[in-house]
């Protein structure tokens, strides 16, 4: 079960790396902010998998933290997008 | 035993989908498309490995946990791909 | 090879290759995307390093909170004044590059043998688990029994940063705007998050004395709750005007109260006894928490860019009209 | 090569190539940014250096890694600020 979750999220890791090629090329701000939703979610659940892995419960409430202050970047972004400049 | 397998089995498929919300985000040709991507396949990926993750614990505390994680990230993409959705349209981003 | 060989491995070139895409990003709002991806590498290499606190105060404080500093005072006007692209293209990138890349390869290899060498800090881990703690969690030990003084100066450090921000900010003009959004999708979903987010700061909290957590994870995350308030135009609920100084300062002062409480009572500067310890513990960590929140908010509100006219727009977003024009409106913050 | 070494190099190396940005970008923003990349760099060999050698990591170099955490974000917070301020002046002057 370890090593399966391992390579679960070890694949789920790559999943990572291969959606930040979205933040780099853009076009627009949006949607690397889209990169970036999709990245929280991925990033918690290759943490509850760790907690697993690791057996250390501290790792699924940084899964929470990152999901709930990911939230709160993107309106942040989006809010900020929408004040004329 | 039939709870490892079943594990194995959410996991994977869990994986799966989020990888094909990777691919969706890096292939499809506009904003919309993405956020398409990323709201259907990346949540119930997730989804998935909570629920398989759940059956391999006896802590209810634990599992509550993990769904609360799931319905928080639920509750944050359906928002924000709205927000990010209707302001494209607004815009004519997506064009 | 195993598969945490695999997983060291490519989190490591992950994370020097998003180091680099930042740094040498083309545009601003790929550069700080970019370093939030950093931030979300770095949560996963902390937990492969057995450090559960660092990797939690990652993704509060370091990947958080920043991430939201960052990504709100982004502009595009100014991007657009400013040299976007490095002065000598490509090629001092290269250069920059080498010389980073060789003289880090070079202090790596350093570090690496005189680590292999024992040439390390001596374990003063070892001191602090002997002490007997109030609270049996070894980091929080460290840092509230023998390094209470640590954390007090850490919170002096946050009191004056935003303080100094305030100053600096109120030079120039008597306000701060902060621009409200209230379409209904954005208003429900604080409503319904607001409650978990609070039930999350309290957990932070409270776990903070048996698992890693604390004053300043619970803080970032009540930050992140203050903010989405602001967003809203709830700034009824949020400490704002003239009780936003005293908000700030209220962690350092409670602080230094029992400081010399502890003086009084005990014969000791936070000299904590263990029956009443925990209660002084847990009032301190929360009156910290309240400022480390008010103070992150500020910080973040302050850096927003200014409510500007829609005259200034540089960025054209193909006819972008400001649509609901009654709902959008500036918020006085101070 | 152990991972804690692995990461400990890294470490090494993603704080030079924050310092050197941090030296040569023109654009505000993006000093700030190579800051905190410096920053991240530095914690990388904190961190890697509690978990090397035998037995649990070392919590008083963990402890430190926590404080960096938090001074880095005032510091950053107030670089934005400033930062904020000098772009909003330009189009008083």
């Amino acid at each position: 079960m370890h090593a399966f979750f391992l390579v679960a999220a070890t694949v789920l890791a790559l999943n990572i790396v291969a959606s930040s090629v979205r933040i780099l090329r853009g076009p627009t701000t949006r949607d690397r902010t889209t990169a970036m939703l999709l990245l929280s979610t991925t990033g918690a659940a290759v943490l509850v998998l760790l907690a697993e892995v690791a057996s250390s419960p501290a790792l699924r409430d940084t899964a929470l933290a990152l999901v709930a202050l990911s939230a709160v970047i993107v309106a942040a972004r989006i809010s900020a997008e929408r004040a004329p400049r | 035993m039939i709870l490892d397998v079943l594990t194995v089995l959410l996991v994977t498929a869990g994986c799966l989908f989020v990888t094909a919300g990777t691919v969706g985000l890096l292939r499809f040709g506009d904003l919309l498309q993405r956020l398409h991507a990323l709201t259907k396949a990346d949540n119930l990926g997730l989804g998935l490995i909570v629920l398989g993750l759940v059956l391999q614990t006896s802590n209810p505390a634990v599992a509550v946990k993990l769904v609360l994680l799931w319905v928080l990230a639920l509750l944050a993409a359906a928002t924000n791909s709205a927000l990010l959705a209707r302001d494209a349209e607004l815009t004519g981003e997506h064009r | 090879m195993s598969w945490e060989t695999v997983l060291d491995v490519l989190l490591a070139t992950s994370v020097l290759g998003v180091a680099v895409a930042t740094l040498f990003a083309p545009r601003r709002t790929s550069s700080v995307m970019l370093f939030l991806v950093l931030g979300l590498l770095l949560v996963l290499v902390w937990t492969r390093l057995g450090a559960p606190d660092v990797a939690l105060a990652e993704a509060a404080i370091a990947s958080g909170v920043t991430g939201a500093l960052l990504v709100s005072a982004l502009t595009r006007r100014s991007a657009a004044g400013s040299a976007e692209t490095p002065r000598g293209g490509w090629r001092s990138a290269a250069a920059e590059l080498a010389v980073a890349g060789t003289g880090g390869v070079l202090l790596g290899g350093v570090l690496v043998g005189a680590a292999r060498d024992g040439l390390r800090p001596d374990r003063l881990g070892d001191l602090a688990l002997d002490v007997d703690g109030v609270v049996d969690q070894p980091v929080t030990t460290v840092l509230l029994d023998l390094r209470a003084l640590d954390t007090l100066l850490e919170v002096a450090v946050l009191a004056a940063a935003v303080l100094a921000a305030l100053a600096v900010h109120r030079e120039g003009e008597s306000s701060i705007g902060i621009r409200s959004d209230t379409r209904p999708v954005l208003v429900s979903f604080v409503r319904l998050t607001t409650p978990v987010v609070l039930l999350l700061t309290g957990w932070f909290l409270v776990a903070g004395s048996s698992r890693p957590g604390g004053a300043f994870q619970a803080g970032a995350v009540l930050a992140g709750a203050a903010l989405l308030l602001l967003l809203t135009g709830r700034k009824d609920l949020v400490p704002t005007g003239r009780w936003l100084r005293p908000a700030v300062v209220l962690g350092l002062a409670v602080f230094l109260a029992a400081a010399v409480l502890t003086r009084l009572v005990e014969g000791g500067w936070l000299d904590l006894p263990a029956s009443w310890g925990v209660a002084v513990v847990l009032v301190v960590e929360t009156a910290l928490v309240v400022s480390i929140a008010a103070g992150l908010t500020v910080l973040v509100a302050l850096s927003r860019p200014r409510y500007v006219d829609a005259t200034t727009s540089t960025e054209t977003l193909g006819g972008a009209a400001p649509s609901d024009p009654p709902r959008r409106q500036t918020e006085e913050l101070t | 090569m152990t991972g804690p070494e692995l990461f400990l190099a890294l470490g090494a190396v993603v704080t030079l190539l924050g310092a050197v940005r941090l030296l040569t970008t023109p654009d505000s923003m993006r000093r700030v940014v190579a800051l905190n990349v410096t920053g991240a760099g530095t914690l990388l060999i904190l961190v890697s250096l509690s978990a090397t050698g035998p037995g649990e990591p070392d919590p008083v170099l963990q402890a430190l890694a926590l404080t960096g955490i938090v001074i880095t974000i005032s510091v950053t917070g107030l670089a934005l600020v400033l930062v904020r301020r000098i772009e909003d002046g330009d189009d008083d002057d």
